[in-house]
């Protein structure tokens, strides 16, 4: 898959140290092409993932956020992405009225072996998210974009 | 109207770190700017804002004395985030100081009078300045005595210096610890009985203490009990500040301001003052 | 050097964006169903006829601020120490403050005995305060919740402005109270005002019959610290409060602060930002040990510094101002008035008064 | 109201066993209420049961835990009560709760519009049908049930849903005068700009006072809130309005499937921000994917503290 063409957008992506981070790995061992936006945090389980994070992520600059656990019934702690399946999904369907398109979020399960599915997800993720094009900023030099966006829109 | 500003700390530098508890270090710091450390002058018992650029600032007493100018001294106690982040620098670190703030010891009215300290573990920190300033200028003083005590060995900071203020002659030093502990040869016991035990005189004396509230209120009790009047009595207290400068409006008790007014009080003041320690 | 102008309301507009080429405007606007100090807009509505929802405190004591910008580098020479760089940001420009109340700009001299006390100017308050000139606009009739008479003051108390501006037909009459006021009546949208003093003399004759009598709080200081120790009586007026901090923030002579770093990477900022006297916080200290622990307390020092502390240092002047936002815009209603009468009327009950003797 | 008198005898019988029993009573003008705390008989006569009763007590109750406290509630603020007792944050045996039939309170900003302006109101007539209130230079009268705040004109519990003594007649399931989210929905369907932009606008004149926090009742973090922790670092003291936004997020999530739209957070605002929008989008949600409904059922597990292994209504992205 080739990279991307034109500027790299900021997904932040938040994967659990078990199954997701292990996938990860597993591409990069298998050399599996993928574009390069994303930046990745690596958390103990899906369940310690506060869905604050992913609107914190956002306002701070962020183009998308990536949140990626082990399968159901596959979590190392038993029962934490069965939680944060529950939580994730209320975030993602309460982004929009903040104003944020619900895609920019996305939460999904990819396991240690599945260097091939994280490579699908990361490229499909990362095209999603070019098709959005940047997120609006409210802090930074691009702020003030945002300000005229907004008062244009009102 | 002066025009300095208020808020800006003089950059220094992390000279020495003296590790003196498990949860007391001792920061010896020097102004970058010579000229500055070279002119800074204040009164002991005065105060400084030291920060951490990025976590905030804190109040700590200047626990070396005027008289010793290489370098400015706090010994910092973690408890918050603050402490925590000064207990992880190292020397060479930069820090900020705002300084000196705050009142002092009235030491010019004890001139001639027997002074009598009484500090309970950090609570030492800003009677060490006191102490090393009139040790520097003994002739000016009468007997003075010292009852310095923490909750067991370890947790005694200036260790260091206290053998040498054992071994001299023109000094009374006591030591207590709350409990037995093996191989301590000097006193066991709470500050409060050791200090009825040692019974000094109140016959032209002033008493300085500074320690932990629940040994503060015990401590006068026994004074009191020695017969120390209220106005023989010196204490240092201590706030949550911010400004340092009697303006952010936190360390007020009633219409004084620990910051401008304190941090040094005489239990006369402080029995005026509104009950809000 | 009395100087009086006359300004038709038509070209207040005008008037104002004159100025606003060399000063920042603010002027109160609607912002949904509240009225707020703003930067001038000739496009928006002049929100004017009632007191804002908000006092213009910002625009001398901003709800944040930086005071010590501050940058990190790695010392070249040794790779592992950091160096830290700090400058000081002070505030630059000029601004005008149009349409606050007597009572809204009398809270900055409140400000002013503690901000510019000469051992201890605070340079960036000192630097707006200079910097800014009030037009103030007269009040024509009280609200309920108004009790600047209580407090020394009254609807068309000038203390601290630069300009009074009084409602007249077909305009308004400004009259210089300063040379900063006087400097801005140059305009040549201005008329000589004089032939119209009468009418404004008579606009404040009116505003003041409006006014009901006010309660004496002479004794207040004394009496809001007699009842410092009988923690009933705060309980009692606590009771309903929630521990907000609307009072203190809507208050123009709340000038408690925090200051606090934040860092983005390798840059940081110190900033002042509004503080208040309610917040648990406020006082906690790091030990856990908190002088303030319950509401309770936090508004016995809120009522206390106002009306007890304040005027105690600074010559008996109260330093609340009467504008009856803490009451109107408090949640659920809570009364200072009703507080401070309390305590000046409190007895403490007979069983009380015999222990104290003991 | 009718059930006045009667609600004053019962408190008047349960007093002696209690240490306060919240109510309301007149406030600083006719136009408003305030909380009363009854502590002596005599506090007693000053209760006043009205649609101007719009605090919600509950949010006492936390406080004064390990107090006897009797409470009067309205249908809304007893989901609150619900909610509390579900959480433990509140022991059933030290609460008496009173009822009334709640036909709805005012709201103050509906009000204050009609007006034009409430700084000046001399009296305030309310009646079954109209408020009519005297200003110092005109009579307004204005109907009832168009000042009544949004949540009365959706409201399903006018009745307590627990109470200890009831007075008056139950009413039932009433016809709401309004759908559920009908200004929610009107809301998502802007464009995504102008939704963001919305936020920006209304929340830039937030003073951070957190009255909207200290008005919850199931706020009860108090003194240890996200708000002004240093550690973590959730939000900075700055006047920005990304961390304005960001509190009512933390506000907003941290309700999830526990706010029961009371609405004392937009109440208690004094500058007007219509923050109770945020919660009711995340209420929404979690009825339609959970069909769960907050502090209606002291039993009931929150959806957020279980799971299925199979869950029915999410549906999770292919890729």
């Amino acid at each position: 898959m080739p990279v991307l063409k034109g500027k790299e957008l900021r997904i932040v992506g938040f994967l659990c140290n078990w199954c997701s981070y292990g996938g990860a790995d597993t591409a990069g061992v298998g050399r599996f092409n993928q574009p390069t936006d994303l930046r990745i945090i690596r958390v103990p389980c899906s369940g310690r993932i506060d869905p604050l994070f992913v609107v914190k992520a956002l306002m701070n600059g962020a183009d998308g956020v990536l949140v990626s656990g082990c399968h159901p019934r596959d979590c190392h702690y038993a029962e934490g992405n069965f939680y944060a399946r529950r939580r994730l999904e209320i975030m993602q369907r309460f982004l929009p009225v903040l104003g944020y398109e619900a895609e920019r979020f996305e939460y999904t399960w990819v396991s240690a072996s599945e260097g091939q599915r994280w490579q699908q997800v990361v490229a499909s993720f990362t095209d999603q998210i070019h098709k959005l094009g940047p997120a609006p900023k409210i802090i930074g030099p691009q702020a003030a974009d945002t300000l005229n966006q907004m008062a244009a829109a009102l | 109207m002066n025009n300095k500003n208020l808020y800006l700390p003089e950059m220094a530098t992390i000279n020495e770190v003296i590790e003196e508890t498990a949860n007391i270090m001792t920061f010896r710091v020097i102004l970058n700017n010579p000229d500055a450390m070279e002119n800074f002058s204040f009164e002991p018992g005065q105060v400084g804002q030291l920060s951490s650029f990025g976590t905030g600032e804190a109040t700590f007493v200047i626990n070396s004395p005027p008289t010793r100018k290489e370098y400015l001294q706090f010994s910092v106690m973690r408890a918050g985030e603050v402490t925590s982040k000064l207990h992880s620098l190292k020397p060479g670190d930069q820090v900020g100081v705002r300084a000196p703030l705050g009142n002092y010891f009235p030491y010019e009215d004890m001139k001639g009078k027997d002074i009598l300290f009484i500090g309970g573990g950090i609570g030492m920190a800003p009677l060490r300045t006191l102490l090393l300033y009139m040790l520097d200028n003994r002739k000016d003083y009468g007997k003075i005595t010292l009852l310095y005590g923490a909750r067991s060995p370890v947790d005694m900071a200036f260790n260091y210096e206290v053998s040498s203020w054992l071994e001299r002659d023109d000094l009374e030093t006591h030591l207590t610890i709350d409990a037995e502990f093996e191989g301590w040869p000097h006193t066991v016991g709470l500050i409060p009985n050791v200090l009825l035990d040692i019974a000094p005189s109140p016959e032209n004396c002033v008493a300085v203490t500074c320690g932990p509230p629940i040994m503060i209120k015990f401590t006068l009790q026994a004074l009191e009990k020695l017969g120390f009047t209220d106005e023989q009595i010196v204490t240092t207290l201590e706030k949550r500040m911010k400004c340092g400068v009697g303006l952010c409006g936190r360390c007020n008790i009633g219409t004084s301001y620990v910051c401008m007014d304190g941090p040094v009080f005489t239990y006369a003041q402080l029995k005026e003052l509104p009950n809000e320690l | 050097m009395e100087l009086v102008k006359y300004l038709k309301s038509a070209d207040l507009k005008s008037w104002l964006q004159e100025l606003a080429r060399e000063n920042r405007v603010f002027a109160p606007r609607n912002e949904g169903d509240s009225v707020i100090f703003a930067p001038f807009d000739p496009e928006q509505e002049i929100a004017i006829v009632h007191p804002a929802t908000l006092p213009p405190k910002k625009t001398v004591f901003p709800q944040s601020e930086k005071l010590v910008d501050f940058t990190y580098s790695k010392d070249p020479e040794n790779l592992s120490r950091i160096m830290i760089d700090g400058k000081e940001v002070l505030p630059e420009g000029t601004a005008v403050v149009f349409g606050g109340r007597p009572c809204d700009v009398r809270g900055f001299t409140m400000f002013d005995r503690v901000y510019l006390a000469e051992k201890s100017t605070d340079i960036y308050y000192q630097a707006r305060r200079e910097n800014t000139t009030f037009i103030t606009l007269a009040c024509e009739k009280p609200e309920t919740t108004c009790f600047c008479h209580w407090v020394d003051s009254g609807p068309t108390d000038a203390t601290g402005s630069d300009v009074l501006a009084t409602v007249v037909d077909g305009g308004y009459v400004l009259e210089a109270l300063s040379d900063k006021g006087s400097k801005l009546l140059t305009s040549t949208l201005l008329e000589n005002g004089e032939s119209r003093k009468d009418e404004a003399r008579k606009a404040h004759e009116k505003a003041a019959e409006l006014l009901q009598d006010a309660p004496d709080l002479s004794g207040a200081p004394k009496k809001v610290l007699q009842v410092f120790d009988t923690m009933e009586f705060w309980e009692e007026a606590a009771a309903k409060c929630l521990s907000c901090g609307a009072c203190a923030y809507l208050c123009p002579s709340c000038y408690c602060f925090n200051i606090t770093d934040e860092t983005i990477g390798m840059k940081g900022t110190r900033i002042r930002s509004w503080d208040n006297c309610m917040s648990a916080q406020f006082t906690m200290e790091a030990s856990g040990h908190n002088p303030r622990p319950t509401k309770a307390h936090r508004l016995r020092n809120r009522v206390g510094h106002k009306f007890s502390y304040y005027p105690d240092i600074h010559d008996g002047v109260i330093s609340c101002c009467g504008c009856g936002r803490c009451i109107k815009s408090c949640p659920v209603g809570t009364d200072i008035r009703e507080i401070v009468l309390q305590a000046i009327e409190y007895e403490p009950a007979v069983g009380e008064e015999q222990a104290d003797e003991q | 109201m009718k059930f006045q008198e009667e609600l004053k005898d019962s408190i008047r019988k349960a007093l002696p066993d209690l240490d306060v029993v919240l109510g309301w009573c007149g406030s600083f003008d006719p136009l408003h209420a305030t909380p009363h705390f009854i502590r002596r008989e005599e506090d007693i006569d000053k209760l006043e049961i009205s649609p101007l009763s719009v605090h919600n007590l509950a949010t006492y109750l936390p406080g004064l835990r390990g107090k006897k406290v009797g409470i009067v509630v309205k249908g809304c603020d007893s989901r609150s009560v619900v909610e509390l007792l579900q959480e433990n944050l509140i022991n059933r045996e030290d609460i008496t709760i009173f009822g009334f039939p709640c036909t709805g309170v005012v709201d103050q900003a509906k009000i204050k519009k009609a007006l034009g302006h409430a700084g000046n109101v001399r009296t305030c007539d309310i009646s079954d049908s109209a408020i009519v209130i005297q200003t110092e230079d005109k009579a307004h009268s204005l109907t009832l049930t168009q000042m009544l705040a949004d949540k009365c004109r959706t409201c399903r519990y006018p009745d307590a849903i627990i109470s200890d003594y009831f007075v008056g007649d139950k009413i039932g399931e009433p016809a709401p005068l309004e759908t559920d989210y009908a200004a929610l929905e009107a809301f998502e369907s802007l464009s995504v700009p102008e939704r963001f932009g919305y936020w920006l606008k209304e929340l830039d004149r937030c003073i951070r006072c957190y009255a909207c926090r200290s008005a919850c009742p199931l706020c009860v973090c108090r003194d240890h809130c996200a708000a002004e922790s240093r550690d973590p670092h959730w939000l900075s003291q700055e006047n920005n309005v990304r961390d304005k936004v960001m509190f009512q997020v933390i506000h907003a999530y941290h309700m999830a499937g526990r706010c029961t739209e009371c609405g004392e957070c937009q109440r208690a605002c004094p500058v007007d921000i219509p923050v109770l929008m945020l919660k009711q989008k995340m209420n929404r949600e979690i009825r339609d994917i959970f069909q769960y409904e907050a502090g209606v059922d002291p039993e009931a597990t929150p959806p957020l503290l279980s799971f299925n292994m199979e869950e029915e209504n999410i549906t999770e992205k292919e890729w």
